[in-house]
């Protein structure tokens, strides 16, 4: 089981290096889709099977296909990242990243104390989607609506940025 | 069950990742992906944690957090879209009208 | 009865000012010389009134109003009238009177005829104010009152830019003495609590000690004030200069009252200066100095008014020798007569400028003595009074002063009296002889134009003739017990008989009668030897005068540019003070001040410029920070 | 127990959520209206969204005494709730009122910019009445990607788009801080609602608590981002200068605003355990705010973009009561929300008005000689001016009485006092450069067209009376923000 | 007229005329300056029966006005009346009605909106000078600032606008630090008390440790200093006045640096008493240095203008000494000379002013020989140069006289050292005079210049009579500002001791101590 989970982290990390280093937008995009697969394991030995298809549903599918599509549709070729300044900005970024991160871990390691656990869940399996519906549908289901407006709102907004040039039109620019 | 610290690491490291992506990167696309990576992080922590605390309140988060992010996502690409549109480029750093 | 004195010259400058133009020029007249008789008039008839109190409670009191109370310290709107001020009233009014008459005549061509009277009535206010006061703010106000007018009236001529010089110097000079006197009242008001005569003088003997410090300041600062005013030492460098007013002026204010107001000062406190011993030799010492010096100055002037400008500092200066010593009485009585002489002098040398229409280089004069008999008549008289010849006003005051300084053992004193008498005589002489006797130097058309002022002013020359003859009677000498003047003035002048001095009575010394005779003997045979030299020089035989001339030029041109004071002023005092003042405001103001403020705000502007920077437009550079924000929350709770 | 509980709603807890269902269906109807014959000339749009607040409001009001905690506490309705909802309506219905015309103006009076402009202000009131980090969260992204779109609305012009896509880029990228701070706290207390996660740490020494402190600061720093403040405020200017103006208006006092309510929250009922530590660190952020906004500000010759350096400032000012604590510290950061938002307001209602067409002149020359031109105009912009810079008597002078006041109380912060009151002079600098050009200056050229119109100006005189009569009497507003925190402690 | 609220009448009513003139009708510009006369004119009217009803001879406040304000602040609109107060208001009411008339010609552009602001300035000066709530009084100080900085900014001349904002932040930069002392007392109050309050007599009762007078003196004082205003904190002042319109630097000289020296009286001396003690010495040589400063700036400038502005610097230093020289007459002293500078530096930038209508230039070198042109205008500009000189028999002379006697009780050497003021007045004013007035003509255009008109010859018949009122005959004055000054100096002395009982209240130091009637004393015996 453990060996599982290395095997996904390590793939998971690959994967996402790989999406910022790659040149190639669309390549960055692929690996994008494999780091989420392999979360999406890593999901499931957590026994949370659900979210584990989910993830590959929604991630992996949905929202990278749109990636992929977008990145088509304006045929980006390779990034051409030379140059100093890009030099400069790379080594800024990786030091700064590097440095949250190791700040994090310092305060992190200072002590460790994890909120109270529960003796064991709820009710039946953790992947249980009838229990994790019915908990989505009676505590939670206020931000549940809410996320329905998020994606109404989501829908509209993409309706007025992405319409084509219409009543306004000829507006200066 | 896998060691928390584990998996914690794991995502700050995914986490960190991201962030560096969005700092190295100058084309919008990429950046975008890099938030996800974020968002990906944060979502195996929430699991790791609720996995760990044998409560599914987590997970349900993870759920909020997709849609959200697949909200996110529909709008940043439309607007990255219409960018490209009107500039013909998706490089953030050559978009600086606004400065000073 | 006794405001109405100053208030009649001041009622005339009321009424001048609101009626305006529309009394002509005879109601002008009327008016400005009438107010001032009439307040001769009042004045007489107070004085006589005062004359008939037993000598005990000689004086008149009355408080017109009370001026301000703060706290502790008061002081009132009140006026006194004592044998002292009574003699300057009588002077001030009646000298007043005459010149004003003189005036309708010698201003009578002058575009602004109505602005010299109210200036001239304004004075006269002033001075009574000054000398009637009963405290010494209220002489302060006199005080000032007068400089203010003398500023007016030497800048009479506005056009003229010397004439408006001349007066802002009189004015400034003036407020440097007022400011030794402002201070000198503060350190009475600390001691006494008070500024009346009456309380201060009173409380003097108590809460000051004989010879000690704090009287001794309080003094000296007074005393500057009466420099300033009187034209001694330092202070007498504006008085030639006020020459650039009108004759008249000159002679009302410049000869006969304003500048004998420190001199009234110092007698009116004698009280105060007999406790100071230092200040009295200081005053006796300056005294002398200023006798010289001036005279020297007036050995070399060809300026008419100026050398008897330079005269009249010098008879101030003997006045102040007799203060010095502490014969106050003697230093009245040459007040007095002066003032007769001096203002005849002044109003014939002006009579002659007026018959030579404006011209005032004696050079330029000569031979006048047939064709100005009245004026030549009055002006011999005044210069014989002045030079000191025995039966004439000066005489008795002149001998009496230096009798009291070989008296008080002023032996030093006394030699600068005798050397300034010689020198008066030289001078005096050579003036009448430059200008009345000899030939002719007059230019064509001033002969042409010659010609006698016209009556209303010859009468006031001849009544100031008369009085220079008979002035100084009141003060004969060898009278038991002092002469009249002494005895009038004895109430109020030895009423504060404390001190080293014994009193400043009205020079009642006590010399055996031989020696006064040696000294009256000496100081006429001085004159007589003065007046000798000058004829000698001047009119029989020229060639001296211009020869010493030759041979004594560096001296010669060091008096004619009066030892160069002025210059010494302007360089020592003036530029730099002008010069600091322009670095004050165009550096330090402007530069450090300013530059501090704006310094402020362009700073934050370069921040501003700096910040703006940051703002680079990229999103990676904002990214960039908020995650080095991040990494600064966390380092700030790993520390 | 049932599993699917339906949960028993009093009448008062309808009322309650009456805010949240009126806006919601406010914006559907919005939607649905392009159907509905005849097309829109334009004024639908702003009646109903009106109506929309006026209706959420009045809910609201009507039961402003009530304390309710529905959904597990996630969703709560206090006095805070209270304050900001109304508030948050009453900010959409002025922002409302100054783009009737603009929008018309600039071809952007679509149904849609009012269905988003509602779906924002629900997600502001949600952030304000949730108890909930997941719900904050969702709120904030409600809130946020609204903006996103009506920041971007003038779709073809350049800045427009650029500054949606930096505000979105940069929005994103905090929010992911936020979330995965919000995991740590999660992961540290084991909820995620303000209240256990307050009591947990309450019993839970800082030392020994990483996990809650890097989660507590990552959620910190999501919300500085969204107020604004240093070193998370650079999207500000940008983001600004380029929305739309009315959409500016509209963002800089309702999505400050709601960040701060959601931060007085968070820190009251979560953090208040370890406030020395966070005090300290804000009391740093509060002076650097205020700085670098003022001195940024100095230089800006574009009204928007200084203004936004402005509300950088404010914020700053905000965070020195939040930094004092106590009631009268929150209780003078809400006034002071409250102050700063109908002055602010008011500001831009003028802003709007300006140019005529889709020509916006916005440079701060632009204004030369304005006051004598249009009096109102320009004497009510002067007054939104001076009440920023905070000089008496406007709201503005009350509004940094009351923070400094509280600053005061909470004693040993002389120094960001100090720091905070040489501030106001600064900003006063380039305050007063707008009324400077207002009154002092003449045009040269032609004068700046100006479209006065009925609905911006109804905006603009009641900005303007609130702006002056708070000056004067702020007893009531000050009782209110009071009574709005005094719940919560 | 207790019944009516007649304090707040005098503050609104010209404020309530403001506003009706900024809503009348477009280009009545002619009706608006009558307008603002009438309203002008009505308060004034209204203010005079301070010169009867307020008591002389009572310390305390009368007509007081006390409503809740903001009472959770414990803030409350609270008006009062004293001698002191008194008397500048009506200083303020009579300068404003003298202004207004006086700019009745001079202003060309925008005169509704012109004299619309000077009422709104008027109604702030009142205000500032009238409420004894902390609170208030800062909102009033502040909110003058306005139209000040309007007036200048708008219808000033060259550089008015620099000069309006070096004006608005200079004064801003002061008093936003005595806000934050305003706070610390309200607290320091609070905690002792239990109940909130601003009120002045609350702070005037309060016990306050010496250690944190200090720097609540220094902020308050700071922010007085800079109105006053004193060396070095002086510069703003020779910028507003030079581009001020004449009505604004008539304003800003006779009232506005007023409020300096009135808010040292009223707030910072009785409050902090020991801190005053303390820097009692500072103040003095600070003001000592701003009169020999100004005077000797003022001696070399060019502009009339600037020059006045620079002798203002200095009176206002002669205002300062008699304060901090803490007794009876350095007070009567000060307030004198406030009243004086009042009205005789009115008088003056009026004079510049009308100089400047007929033409449109201050530079002394562009005058000369204005005597045989313009004579009437030359004798009032003689009598009120005299009267800033401080001649004996003019208003002017009273307040030098009793500041440097106040002075000179408290220490002899800061006497002596501002009586060389009185020296340097002399040189610069009668200079500038002699400059302007005397000679010969030198520039054709003033061969043509016109003498006063009917009404400027009005505005300054009272001014005249003023001065030499105030000169010969003080006293009615005197009597009416003593008690509360008095007041005041009790009030500091016994604050003092309770605040610090180890402290010694040393009699006032001079060589021998004063000895009314001739009692034994000092280095005599």
């Amino acid at each position: 089981m453990l060996e599982l989970f290395f095997g996904f982290a390590a793939l998971l990390v690959v994967t996402s290096l790989l999406v910022v280093l790659h040149k190639n937008p669309v390549t960055s995009a692929l690996f994008l889709v494999l780091a989420f697969s392999s979360l999406a394991g890593i999901y499931l030995l957590l026994n949370a099977e659900f979210l584990g298809m989910v993830q590959i549903i929604v991630y992996a599918g949905a929202i990278m296909v749109l990636f992929l599509f977008v990145i088509m549709y304006l045929n980006l070729q390779h990034d051409v990242e030379t140059g100093l300044q890009i030099a400069v900005r790379r080594g800024i970024g990786w030091l700064t990243g590097v440095a949250a991160l190791l700040t994090a871990a310092l305060l992190i390691r200072r002590g460790w104390a994890l909120g109270p656990a529960n003796e064991q869940l709820p009710e039946a399996a953790a992947g249980n989607v009838g229990a994790l519906g019915r908990t989505l549908f009676s505590r939670y289901l206020f931000p549940f609506e809410i996320t329905s407006i998020l994606l109404l709102v989501a829908m509209v907004g993409v309706i007025i940025i992405a319409r084509g040039r219409t009543k306004t039109a000829g507006e200066g620019a | 069950m896998i060691p928390l610290p584990y998996l914690i690491g794991l995502s700050a490291i995914v986490f960190a990742i991201g962030v560096i992506g969005v700092l190295v990167r100058r084309n919008a696309l990429v950046i975008f992906m890099s938030i996800e990576l974020m968002l990906n992080a944060a979502n195996l922590a929430f699991v790791s944690f609720a996995a760990h605390m044998k409560s599914l309140d987590g997970q349900i988060f993870v759920f909020f957090v997709m849609t959200v992010a697949a909200a996110e996502v529909a709008i940043g690409l439309a607007i990255i879209v219409h960018l490209f549109r009107l500039r013909e480029s998706v490089f953030v750093d050559e978009i600086h009208l606004l400065k000073g | 009865m006794l405001w109405i004195i100053p208030a009649l010259p001041l009622a005339a400058v009321a009424l001048n000012l609101l009626l305006g133009d529309r009394l002509g020029k005879r109601g002008t007249t009327l008016l400005a010389v009438g107010s001032v008789v009439a307040a001769f008039g009042f004045a007489l008839r107070a004085v006589l009134h005062l004359a008939g109190l037993p000598e005990a409670g000689r004086e008149l009191h009355e408080v017109a109003w009370t001026w301000m109370r703060v706290g502790d310290f008061s002081v009132d709107v009140a006026f006194l009238l004592d044998p002292l001020s009574a003699i300057m009233v009588l002077v001030v009014t009646g000298v007043g009177s005459l010149i004003h008459i003189y005036a309708t005549g010698y201003m009578s061509h002058d575009p602004s005829f109505r602005r010299f009277f109210l200036y001239l009535n304004l004075f006269m206010f002033a001075m009574l104010t000054l000398v009637l006061a009963d405290n010494y703010l209220l002489m302060f106000v006199g005080w000032e009152g007068v400089g203010l007018c003398s500023y007016l009236l030497i800048g009479f001529w506005t056009e003229r830019p010397a004439a408006a010089e001349a007066g802002k110097k009189a004015f400034i000079v003036n407020r440097i003495g007022d400011f030794g006197f402002m201070l000198g009242a503060f350190l009475l008001i600390g001691a006494t609590g008070s500024l009346a005569y009456s309380k201060v003088f009173e409380a003097a003997p108590h809460v000051f000690a004989v010879g000690g410090g704090l009287i001794t300041a309080a003094t000296l600062l007074m005393f500057l004030g009466a420099t300033g005013k009187s034209a001694q030492i330092p202070l007498f460098v504006w008085l030639p200069d006020a020459m650039e007013g009108p004759t008249p002026v000159s002679a009302l204010i410049h000869a006969a009252t304003m500048v004998t107001a420190g001199v009234y000062m110092l007698a009116r406190s004698h009280v105060l200066f007999t406790m100071a011993p230092v200040t009295m030799e200081v005053v006796a010492w300056i005294g002398a100095a200023t006798a010289l010096m001036a005279a020297t100055i007036g050995l070399a002037q060809n300026d008419i008014k100026r050398v008897l400008a330079y005269s009249t500092v010098s008879q101030l200066g003997y006045m102040f020798m007799a203060c010095g010593v502490g014969a106050f009485g003697a230093g009245i009585f040459h007040v007095m007569t002066h003032a007769f002489f001096k203002a005849l002098l002044f109003m014939g040398a002006g009579s002659v400028i007026h018959a030579m229409s404006d011209e005032q280089d004696m050079r330029r004069m000569g031979g006048l003595a047939s064709k100005l008999p009245w004026t030549h008549a009055t002006m011999l008289i005044a210069t014989l009074a002045i030079a000191g010849i025995p039966g004439l006003a000066g005489f008795f005051s002149k001998d009496e002063i230096l009798a009291a300084a070989w008296a008080t053992g002023h032996k030093g004193i006394w030699v600068a009296g005798m050397v300034g008498a010689t020198l008066t005589a030289f001078y005096m002489t050579r003036l009448y002889v430059l200008t009345f006797r000899g030939p002719s130097r007059l230019s064509h058309e001033a002969e042409h134009h010659l010609h006698e002022s016209p009556p209303s002013m010859i009468a006031p020359l001849v009544v100031l003739a008369v009085l220079s003859v008979v002035g100084g009677y009141i003060g004969m000498p060898f009278q038991e017990g002092g002469n009249t003047l002494a005895r009038w003035l004895a109430p109020v002048l030895e009423a504060g008989g404390h001190g080293a001095h014994g009193g400043g009575h009205g020079g009642g010394h006590h010399l055996p009668h031989s020696v006064e005779w040696a000294l009256i003997g000496a100081s006429v045979a001085v004159g007589l030897f003065g007046m000798f030299m000058a004829f000698r020089s001047y009119l029989w035989s020229p060639a001296i005068a211009t020869s010493l001339q030759a041979r004594l030029s560096g001296l010669h041109r060091l008096l004619e540019n009066k030892y160069w004071v002025d210059e010494f002023y302007h360089a020592t005092v003036v530029r730099p003070f002008v010069g600091a003042s322009e670095w004050l405001w165009r550096v330090w103001d402007a530069k450090v001040v300013d530059g501090i403020v704006n310094g402020v705000g362009y700073t934050l502007e370069g921040g501003s410029a700096i910040l703006k920077l940051f703002q680079t437009g990229f999103v990676g550079t904002y990214a960039l920070f908020i995650t080095l924000g991040v990494i600064a929350l966390f380092l700030h709770f790993l520390r | 127990m049932n599993l699917v509980p339906q949960p028993n709603f009093l009448p008062v807890d309808w009322w309650a959520l009456g805010a949240v269902l009126a806006l919601t269906v406010g914006s559907i109807v919005l939607l649905l209206m392009e159907f509905v014959p005849p097309r829109p000339n334009g004024n639908r749009g702003p009646i109903v969204s009106l109506l929309t607040l006026a209706v959420a409001a009045y809910a609201v009001w009507n039961v402003r005494f009530d304390k309710r905690a529905l959904f597990d506490g996630m969703f709560v309705h206090d006095g805070l709730t209270v304050f900001f909802t109304l508030m948050f309506c009453a900010v959409g219905a002025v922002s409302v009122l100054f783009s009737w015309e603009y929008t018309k103006r600039t071809r952007m009076s679509m149904p849609e910019y009012y269905a988003l402009l509602l779906t924002s202000v629900l997600g502001m009131v949600v952030m304000a009445a949730s108890n909930d980090l997941i719900t904050i969260f969702l709120g904030l992204e409600l809130m946020s990607l609204s903006l996103y779109v009506l920041v971007g609305f003038r779709r073809n012009l350049l800045e427009s788009n650029e500054a949606a896509l930096k505000y979105f880029l940069l929005g994103a990228f905090a929010s992911g801080f936020l979330l995965y701070g919000i995991a740590l706290l999660y992961g540290a207390t084991g909820s995620t609602n303000l209240q256990v996660i307050g009591d947990f740490l309450g019993d839970s020494p800082i030392a020994n608590n990483g996990l809650a402190v890097v989660g507590g600061l990552l959620v910190l720093s999501g919300f500085l981002f969204k107020v604004a403040a240093v070193p998370f405020h650079m999207w500000t200017p940008d983001a600004y200068q380029g929305a739309p103006t009315s959409v500016t208006g509209f963002m800089s006092a309702g999505a400050k605003a709601a960040g701060f309510a959601a931060l007085i929250r968070i820190v009251m009922r979560a953090l208040p355990s370890y406030a020395d530590e966070w005090q300290s660190l804000l009391a740093v952020i509060a002076m650097l705010t205020m700085t670098v906004g003022n001195v940024t500000a100095l230089l800006q010759t574009n009204l928007k973009r200084m203004l936004a350096y402005s509300s950088i400032a404010h914020a700053g000012y905000i965070l020195v009561a939040i930094v004092a604590g106590g009631f009268e510290g929150y209780g003078a950061a809400v006034f002071y929300l409250a102050v700063y938002s109908v002055m602010n307001l008011g500001a831009f209602a003028v802003l709007t008005m300006l140019g005529r067409g889709h020509d916006e002149p916005l440079l701060v020359s632009d204004l030369s000689g304005m006051g004598f031109r249009r009096p109102i105009a320009g004497l009510a912009l002067a007054l939104f001016m001076i009440s920023l810079g905070g000089i008496p008597p406007t709201a503005g002078f009350m509004g940094k009485l009351m923070v400094f006041n509280s600053a005061v109380k909470a004693g040993g912060l002389m120094p960001l006092i100090i720091v905070g009151v040489l501030n106001s002079v600064v900003s006063v600098y380039y305050y007063l450069r707008v009324t400077v050009a207002l009154y002092m200056r003449e045009p040269e050229g032609e004068p700046t067209a100006f479209s006065w119109n009925a609905p911006a100006a109804l905006a603009l005189l009641v900005t303007a009376a609130l702006t002056l009569w708070w000056g004067l009497q702020s007893q009531s507003l000050w009782i209110e923000a009071q009574r709005s925190v005094l719940g919560l402690l | 007229m207790a019944s009516i609220p007649w304090l707040s009448f005098l503050v609104f009513f010209p404020l309530v005329g403001a506003v009706l003139l900024l809503l009348s009708p477009k280009g009545a510009e002619r009706s608006a300056r009558l307008w603002a006369t009438v309203i002008a004119a009505i308060e004034f009217a209204v203010s005079l029966p301070l010169w009867w009803r307020v008591v002389p001879g009572t310390p305390g406040f009368q007509f007081e006005e006390k409503v809740d304000w903001i009472p959770v602040l414990g803030a409350r609109y609270h008006l009062g009346v004293d001698g002191m107060s008194g008397l500048l208001v009506l200083l303020t009411t009579f300068m404003s009605l003298i202004a207004i008339v006086g700019a009745w010609t001079s202003v060309e552009k925008r005169t509704k909106e012109f004299f619309a602001l000077m009422l709104a300035l008027e109604a702030g000066m009142i205000g500032t000078f009238l409420c004894l709530d902390l609170l208030l009084f800062y909102v009033f100080w502040e909110a003058m600032l306005i139209p000040m900085y309007l007036l200048i900014g708008v219808w000033g001349g060259q550089r008015r606008i620099y000069a309006a904002v070096k004006f608005f932040l200079y004064t801003m930069a002061g008093s936003v630090l005595m806000l934050v002392a305003i706070l610390w007392l309200w607290h320091h109050q609070k905690t002792l008390t239990g109940t909130p309050t601003f009120a002045l007599e609350a702070f005037y009762a309060m016990p306050l440790a010496p250690s944190d007078q200090f720097w609540l003196f220094l902020a308050f004082a700071f922010a007085f200093a800079i109105k006053v205003p004193m060396w070095p904190v002086h510069t703003w002042l020779p910028d507003a006045h030079v581009e001020a319109p004449t009505a604004g630097s008539v304003i800003l000289a006779a009232v506005l640096l007023k409020m300096g020296t009135y808010g040292f009286v009223r707030f910072a001396m009785p409050m902090f008493p020991n801190a005053l003690l303390e820097c009692t010495p500072w103040i003095a040589w600070l003001s000592i240095v701003g009169i020999v400063y100004g005077a000797v700036v003022a001696m070399v400038q060019p502009d009339l203008k600037k020059l006045v502005a620079y002798s203002s610097v200095s009176h206002m230093g002669f205002c300062m000494l008699g304060l901090v020289a803490l007794n009876a007459q350095g007070f009567a002293g000060s307030m004198m000379t406030m009243l004086n500078h009042g009205v005789s530096t009115g008088a003056l930038f009026l004079l510049v002013g009308v100089l400047y209508e007929r033409r449109h230039t201050r530079a002394i070198a562009d005058f000369g020989g204005l005597w045989k042109v313009v004579p009437v205008f030359s004798v009032l500009f003689l009598v009120v140069t005299l009267s800033s000189i401080g001649l004996p028999g003019t208003n002017g002379f009273i307040g030098e006289f009793l500041v440097l006697l106040g002075a000179f009780k408290a220490n002899l050497w800061w006497a002596v050292a501002a009586a060389t003021g009185v020296i340097l007045s002399a040189c610069y004013m009668l200079w500038m005079y002699q400059r302007v007035v005397f000679g010969p003509v030198t520039h054709e255009e003033n061969q043509r210049l016109g003498d006063l008109t009917g009404r400027e010859r009005l505005v300054f018949a009272p001014l005249i009579v003023l001065i030499f009122w105030m000169g010969v005959a003080p006293q009615p004055f005197l009597d009416r500002m003593q008690p509360s000054l008095d007041r005041v100096i009790t009030m500091v002395q016994t604050r003092a001791v309770a605040n610090d009982p180890t402290l010694v209240i040393a009699p006032p130091k001079t060589p021998t101590p004063a000895a009314p009637h001739g009692k034994p004393a000092g280095e005599v015996h």
